[in-house]
């Protein structure tokens, strides 16, 4: 028995080591205080940036290899390769918007003391648009041509297809852009050149290296260099102290990203001062991540979440005699009307408040369209569809949505089974969360259990949104990193049926025209009045449910300074911007 | 390795045991036979895995053209990639492919009965160039956690198994076998929360060229071998000290000490040798749920990360490495065996009262 | 005849039973987790008469997170209800006991079913091999060797994420990294008996394999198998819960102690409550079937036998 | 004569699950310096529990030595401490166990089996307890290279020469043999008894022998007791206790022999089977098999009869010590 009770103790005793807090902030203990430790969500791709383009490599390749222009986190274009910003007004624009002359920076070399020419622009955007494996390709299909003029000045041409028939092409070379497309204007022209993926790399370096580059051998001109990538798991990076603009403001010598999937884990490691910053933390308990002396930095997003009926779905969608009809005046049959109810029973004010899914950090979104973008329409002017939209409870209408529950014909709403309505979602544990709340809120204010959630891998989601075969609804983020609601329209625009990004099967003609007349204008004003125009009409139609916009999320060692500057709405930083305090 | 093995580890090691040829030591040539016939096994085996790893992958729904792509390809685009890639080809054929080769000069490799897989969809690398990078990190992780599993299992075994069903070894028991009980991730979670998160002494990141960081992954990782080792020690024990040569060294007037480390532990050790060269095994494909949770940079995670990313080539050269590895293991155990076990020779041939034995 | 072996069969293992149970009662610890292994089953089986299956899987945010012990109204098939959640509630208002007790049913239909499964695939398959011999035995014995050499969890993660992520998938996962076992103990017992006097003694009397398998054979196996289940039943219901930490597992909102405990893990620092809850449930099990598995090995292996 | 053991009034019992196996029961015995004494009896009649009651390595918690004292030289064993019991065993007290197969540690080298005990019990270098144990093979006739084999590179008869070279090794003032011969086949039996015989006269070992072989008894025994139920119910010189049997239970164990002499009738075994000894009979433990069964044999349990040195546990001869000698 004495036995038994000295076990008794020693548990107890072990009990109170698992719970014994002690609260110390985070500590640089055996660590290297001139090391910046950045966490990464995954393990990243190759460093290339022409060629892979997800978040996790993106946030490497920033420091490394740079843009002709860069974006401000205001949004506002600053010259970084190229020596001025290309405007009509200063003439490095041609009078049509179809061409823009880049006069590069004189003096830049490479890591490697390559020199920076014009010959490294036009092999970047060539490995951009025809290297097999490259991935921006879509983001960069209006551009036609970039030539060199001399050494220092290339001339990038945009343009469009001649015919939207050529979209079964695969435009794989110069002369293929050259015979399938023709000169335009360019909406987004500026934003895609800042966008990361067209960061330059050393022609003759990537040459050389063959398959190799961005595993083994990385080359940029940026603030930055490679040193190297000892394992999947971790890229280090130290200061080129060579760097064309100051080196000496860049106040980190070493950078090293290491990718972790885990995340309880990184609000762990934050804790203990393992590591500097993070973004892919655990939402849930960031009041700990502050009590313990972490500086939590938020601010609006590019990420919006929300939710997808599709339009050739016997259920929800809009379909006559078999066929989709969203030709801007259909007939509102049965399937209207169920679209609507579960548009109405939905509510995401509670899963913006959930502590485990954004817990306060998104607002409720009022249409398909971030806030700040062109065309973005603020607030629920009177009028409008958006006018429903509410700040507490979004479009949520109780009995908005019982009234249209009620409309359905007797011989359909005898056909909706319990589960019948299939909502899609990516096999990841935020999103069936949400999944699951959209299931229980229709539920509870239809009093029917009318959807049956299923997850499933992403790529199968993409595969049936091609077709749109085997599903009703969908629950799914979009990220617009280029800051151009151009990349917004993506998921509804006509020409991205078949692509599986627009899983609606949306394809209004009203739409669909102002897309384009928003993508080939250069003039802001028609370009706001094209976004606003499809805005209206989505939130007329509802073939997708805004839910919300979720905000960028950093948590960071409190030596770590100049956040705001530092920090951009695409959940990037760039590190040669942030200061140390320590 | 999760607990799959449990208790299974002591039938199977005998019945491993029990192909093992009769001439077994009596010449240097049967040895040599004998390890190439191994070696030769292998070839079927190797292929079958390819095989059922091959059919798994071509099943799963992920889509690596898709996500070489990246949002909103056009369709014209993505079937340049699935035809670039071969991934248009029927099953068979691209299975054809992983063995005899592949020509594309983007995408093209010589064949897995060549060495070579090419290059990983996701990460761009020269496959089993990342293997062998990574498999000494694994590498280092196993053995740490095999060693301490042998450390802590092996006294623990004998203490319990030296007075059965007393307080001691029920309590030894149960501490034991907690480790083997609790879901690994939940080890891990509390190990980090107390000693990483809490306690400072230990980081929660582990790297394989910190010592220190090593320590929490260790233990994580060898809870449930060291549960099996000592629950295999405690029953050889048990059973030795049944024996008849027991009773003779206690006659002889042996003290205790000499009777149980002397006399028991020398026999009860050699099916725990067994078992742990399987442990070994199965510590090295183990480890992928401690290398998830501790970041730590392990051809466990590697492999799980392809699984999900469908990176074909990636993971058949994985397993294949992997399996390769277990059987050289095995291979080594047995070989092993024959040095620490005098009695080789006779207990195999009479192999079959061997296994009866063990029922 | 058959009808008559299997009743001598049984009469004779009921006479061993007695002797087991005498054996097996030595070891206090298999009897205290024997019991507390039944307990389980009992709360599985009357799961339903404990708590209503909706009322475990509706959410109710108002009530989320709260302490064990809180009492919170419910909004329940149209009517709201005063409720104590012992256990407190999840981050989605649920009741933690309740999902336990519902998870108890699934965890063992886990554990139960990826066993069975195992045990009569692996047992005929090793019976084949053991019995036939000859090429039936290379190919079942090679078809062994591959599966034990690719990593059990590189396996079953392969096989959930190519076959898609369903209970029934999930099951065929965890057994099939246990059909091995049984092939392999199956099969040597089998080579070992199959060539004894009596048995071929029996074979000259003109018994048919049937009986023969059930006569001598079946007995000679069951306290192997019946040891191996009994440990493999509990690594089932582990195998079940790191799938679902890889988010390979059943799918919240259906209650399994491995996705509670997963989802949970999140809220370490903030509501531990829900960690320990599903962690001691799986834990508790899991060491109680290792426990009574290593008691009935004692007990069933007649070398240990005094 | 002196004698070298004396066992009184010994009682062991086993425990399983709330069960007493009475395996020794009120047992005394005396053996005498230099003689070999045969011990004869049913398997499970508590032989070998007997013999590891000498050495006091009845272990607990199975097994008991309940009451009795055993003095071993005038030393009472069941006193001793484990230090001197250990100093006794192997030294003063070897065994020979039934099975040479299982009786050797398969994973040491004979060599290293004897030399370990003449290291632990005489104070000798290693080296020197080496060589004494090659000494010690040839004594058995084994060649002294052989030394550095394993126990599975022997025959059976030639394990058992190492099990006595083992058991000799320290000039053993008493020797148990548990059935050494047993397990062996019949030639190789008469080879190591021969071996046994020589060994022990040279030495002056007293020899506790314990067979269920009868013939084994005459042939090599100077006193025979036969053991039934745990206690010795006949002791005598081999000559007494076979010429004149005395309790009807060594007498129908003599009657189960085959005697091949003319006219004899056939063989007739003992009826019945060992009480079970968790549940021994009242009175008299032979009585339900007994072919004379009296009625105080089912109520009494009978004390010891002497006639001269002839002990007979029985209420035949209680009654009438005269009867035997009108038979």
């Amino acid at each position: 028995m004495k036995k038994f009770l000295s076990i008794v103790l020693i548990c107890l005793a072990l009990g109170g080591v698992v719970f014994a807090q002690a609260k110390k902030g985070p500590t640089l203990r055996n660590r290297d205080p001139d090391t910046l430790v950045f966490v990464l969500a995954a393990a990243p791709q190759p460093l290339d940036p022409n060629i892979y383009t997800t978040l996790n490599e993106a946030q490497i390749m920033r420091e490394i290899n740079e843009t002709l222009i860069g974006m401000k986190s205001d949004n506002t274009f600053y010259p970084i390769l190229a020596e001025t910003i290309p405007t009509i007004q200063n003439g490095l624009v041609s009078k049509d918007g179809s061409v823009y002359t880049i006069k590069l920076r004189k003096g830049v070399k490479f890591h490697n003391g390559n020199p920076f020419t014009a010959d490294d622009v036009v092999f970047s955007f060539n490995r951009i648009l025809h290297h097999p494996k490259s991935s921006s390709k879509s983001m960069f299909s209006a551009v036609l041509s970039v030539v060199k003029v001399d050494d220092y000045t290339v001339k990038i041409t945009f343009g469009k297809l001649k015919d939207p028939e050529y979209a079964t092409v695969a435009l794989t070379s110069w002369e293929d852009r050259a015979k399938y497309m023709t000169a335009s204007p360019y909406g987004p022209a500026l934003n895609i050149l800042a966008h990361y993926c067209s960061g330059i790399e050393d022609k003759e370096t990537v040459e050389a290296a063959g398959a190799d580059y961005g595993t083994k051998i990385v080359v940029g001109t940026g603030p930055y260099k490679f040193v190297s990538w000892p394992n999947p798991q971790e890229v280090q990076l130290t200061r080129n102290e060579a760097w064309w603009g100051d080196a000496n403001t860049v106040a980190f010598k070493n950078i090293v990203f290491r990718a972790m999937s885990e995340q309880p884990q990184v609000n762990n490691v934050l804790i203990t001062g393992e590591v500097d910053m993070a973004f892919n933390l655990s939402k849930l308990d960031i009041g700990n991540l502050e009590r313990n002396g972490l500086v939590i930095t938020t601010k609006p997003g590019v990420t919006i979440w929300y939710g997808v009926f599709n339009m050739n779905s016997d259920l929800v969608g809009q379909k006559k005699n078999g066929k989709l009809d969203l030709s801007g005046q259909y007939t509102e049959g049965d399937s209207t009307h169920l679209r609507r109810a579960i548009f109405y029973s939905i509510n995401p004010v509670p899963f913006i408040k959930q502590v485990d899914i954004f817990n306060g950090y998104a607002v409720p979104a009022n249409q398909m369209m971030q806030p700040g973008f062109l065309g973005y329409v603020e607030g629920a002017p009177a009028g409008t569809p958006f006018a429903e939209f509410n700040e507490k409870t979004w479009y949520y209408n109780k009995e908005k949505a019982k009234a249209e529950f009620a409309m359905l014909s007797p011989e359909f709403r005898a056909k909706l089974g319990p589960e019948s309505v299939t909502l899609v979602v990516g096999n990841v544990t935020d999103r069936v969360k949400i999944a699951n709340n959209i299931k229980d809120q229709v539920k509870t204010t239809l009093g029917f259990d009318l959807i049956k959630v299923v997850p499933m891998v992403n790529a199968q989601i993409i595969q049936q949104s091609k077709t749109g075969d085997g599903y009703d609804m969908v629950v799914t983020a979009w990220f617009t990193p280029t800051m151009d609601p151009d990349y917004t329209c993506i998921i509804y625009g006509g020409d991205s049926i078949g692509t599986g990004m627009n899983g609606a099967l949306y394809n209004n003609d009203i739409v669909n025209k102002n897309i384009q007349i928003g993508r080939y204008s250069l003039d802001r004003k028609t370009r706001e009045e094209a976004y606003i125009k499809v805005q209206t009409q989505l939130m007329t139609d509802k073939p997708y449910f805004p839910m919300v916009y979720e905000n960028v999320l950093f948590a960071s060692h409190p030596r770590v300074g100049n956040l705001d500057q530092a920090i951009f709405k695409t959940k990037l930083v760039d590190i040669h911007l942030l200061t140390r305090l320590q | 390795m999760p607990a799959l093995f449990i208790g299974g580890a002591g039938m199977l090691s005998n019945a491993d045991i029990a192909f093992v040829p009769d001439q077994y030591f009596r010449k240097g040539s049967v040895m040599f036979r004998y390890i190439m016939r191994r070696i030769l096994m292998l070839i079927p085996v190797l292929l079958g895995v390819t095989f059922i790893v091959f059919s798994l992958m071509y099943i799963t729904p992920s889509d690596p053209a898709q996500m070489m792509l990246g949002a909103n390809a056009s369709p014209a685009a993505y079937k340049q990639m699935r035809e670039d890639m071969g991934l248009d080809a029927p099953f068979i054929v691209q299975y054809g492919r992983f063995l005899f080769g592949y020509k594309h000069p983007v995408f093209g490799y010589k064949g897995l009965l060549f060495g070579d897989l090419g290059r990983s969809y996701v990460s761009n690398r020269i496959i089993f160039e990342l293997i062998l990078s990574s498999f000494p990190n694994t590498l280092i992780l196993s053995v740490g956690a095999l060693i301490l599993a042998l450390l802590l299992g092996i006294p623990i075994g004998i203490i319990s198994a030296t007075k059965p069903y007393s307080v001691a070894d029920m309590v030894f028991t149960v501490f034991a076998l907690l480790g083997a009980s609790m879901p690994v991730f939940w080890i891990a979670m509390v190990l980090i929360y107390t000693f990483a998160n809490n306690l400072r002494i230990f980081p929660a990141i582990a790297n394989p060229r910190d010592f220190l960081s090593l320590v929490l992954p260790i233990i994580t990782l060898s809870m449930n071998s060291m549960a099996i080792i000592m629950r295999m020690t405690r029953s050889s024990m048990l059973d030795v000290m049944q024996q008849d040569y027991i009773r003779t060294a206690r006659v002889k007037g042996m003290d205790e000490k000499t009777v149980v480390f002397k006399h028991a532990l020398r026999n009860a050790l050699i099916p725990v040798v067994t078992v742990a060269g399987l442990q070994f095994g199965s510590l090295l494909g183990g480890a992928v749920l401690t290398e998830k949770i501790f970041s730590y940079p392990g051809l466990g995670s590697i492999m799980v990360d392809a699984i999900f990313q469908k990176d074909t080539p990636q993971i058949l050269g994985s397993v294949c490495f992997v399996a390769i590895t277990f059987t050289v293991i095995n291979l080594a155990v047995d070989i092993l065996y024959g040095f620490i076990d005098p009695r080789i020779k006779s207990t195999f041939s009479t192999k079959k009262k061997l296994v009866r034995g063990n029922q | 005849m058959s009808n008559q072996t299997f009743l001598r069969f049984f009469k004779r293992q009921s006479k061993n039973i007695s002797q087991f149970w005498r054996q097996f009662s030595r070891n206090k610890l298999a009897v205290a987790s024997l019991i507390l292994v039944l307990i389980f089953a009992l709360i599985a089986i009357f799961a339903d008469v404990l708590y209503s299956y909706d009322f475990v899987t509706s959410n109710s945010l108002e009530n989320a997170l709260l302490k064990p012990g809180e009492t919170g109204t419910v909004y329940f098939q149209e009517k709201d209800i005063e409720h104590t959640f012992i256990l407190g509630s999840d981050n989605y208002g649920r009741d933690i006991l309740g999902r336990l007790v519902h998870g108890a049913r699934i965890s063992m239909i886990i554990g139960f079913v990826t066993v069975a499964m195992a045990v009569v695939i692996g047992g005929i398959l090793g019976a084949i091999a053991g019995y036939k011999g000859g090429l039936f035995d290379t190919i079942i014995m090679r078809l062994t060797d591959i599966i034990l050499s690719i990593p059990t969890i590189l396996m079953s993660i392969a096989i959930v994420a190519a076959l898609g992520n369903s209970f029934f998938n999930l099951l065929i996962a965890i057994s099939t990294s246990l059909i091995p076992g049984y092939i392999r103990i199956v099969r040597a017992s089998i080579i070992s008996i199959k060539d004894q006097e009596y048995v071929e003694a029996a074979r000259v009397i003109g018994a048919g394999d049937f009986r023969i398998v059930l006569k001598h054979i079946l007995p000679n196996i069951t306290s192997p198998i019946i040891v191996q289940s009994t440990l493999n039943v509990g690594s089932s219901i582990l195998s079940a819960s790191w799938l679902s930490f890889l988010g390979l597992g059943i799918l919240p909102p259906k209650p399994e102690w491995g996705n509670m405990l997963s989802e949970a893990r999140e809220f370490i620092q903030y509501a531990p409550h829900l960690l320990f809850a599903p962690g001691i449930a799986i834990l508790l099990t899991v060491l109680a079937y290792n426990i009574i598995g290593d008691g009935l090995r004692d007990a069933l292996d007649p070398k240990l036998r005094r | 004569m002196d004698k070298i053991l004396e066992i009184k009034d010994l009682h062991v019992h086993y425990y399983s699950n709330r069960r007493t196996v009475r395996a020794v029961n009120n047992l005394s015995l005396d053996m005498q310096r230099g003689r070999v004494l045969g011990l004869v009896g049913e398997t499970g009649a508590g032989k070998t529990t007997l013999a590891l009651s000498i050495l006091n390595m009845i272990s607990a918690p199975q097994g008991k030595i309940i009451s009795g004292s055993i003095r071993f030289d005038n030393t009472d064993i069941l006193g001793m401490s484990n230090q001197e019991l250990r100093e006794l065993r192997g030294k003063d007290i070897a065994m020979i166990f039934q099975d040479p197969m299982t009786a050797l540690n398969p994973v040491l080298t004979i060599g290293e089996q004897i030399a370990e005990t003449i290291f632990k019990h005489e104070k000798v270098s290693k080296a020197e307890a080496w060589s004494k144990a090659e000494e010690m093979l040839e004594t058995v006739g084994i060649p002294g290279v052989r030394a550095r084999e394993y126990p599975h590179q022997f025959s059976g008869g030639m394990k058992q020469r190492v099990v006595i070279a083992l058991s000799l090794a320290c000039n053993p003032r008493l020797l148990l043999a548990d059935e050494p011969t047993t397990a062996l086949d019949v030639t190789i039996q008469a080879q190591v008894l021969d071996l046994m015989r020589g060994l022990i006269k040279t030495n002056n070992t007293s020899v506790l022998f314990i067979t269920h072989s009868l013939g084994l008894v005459v042939e090599n025994c100077d006193e025979v007791a036969t053991m039934y139920a745990g206690e010795v119910v006949e002791y005598g010189t081999v000559k007494q206790v076979f010429g004149n049997p005395l309790h009807p239970y060594t007498k129908g164990l003599l009657g189960s022999l085959p005697d091949y002499s003319e006219g004899s009738p056939r063989l007739r075994p003992i009826p019945g089977l060992m009480p079970d000894p968790t549940n021994l009979p009242k009175g008299c433990y032979f009585s339900p098999r007994c072919p004379n069964v009296m009625p105080q044999c089912h109520e009494l349990h009978p004390e010891n009869s002497s006639i001269e040195v002839h002990l007979v546990k029985c209420h035949q001869y209680q009654e009438n010590l005269h009867v035997e000698q009108s038979i």
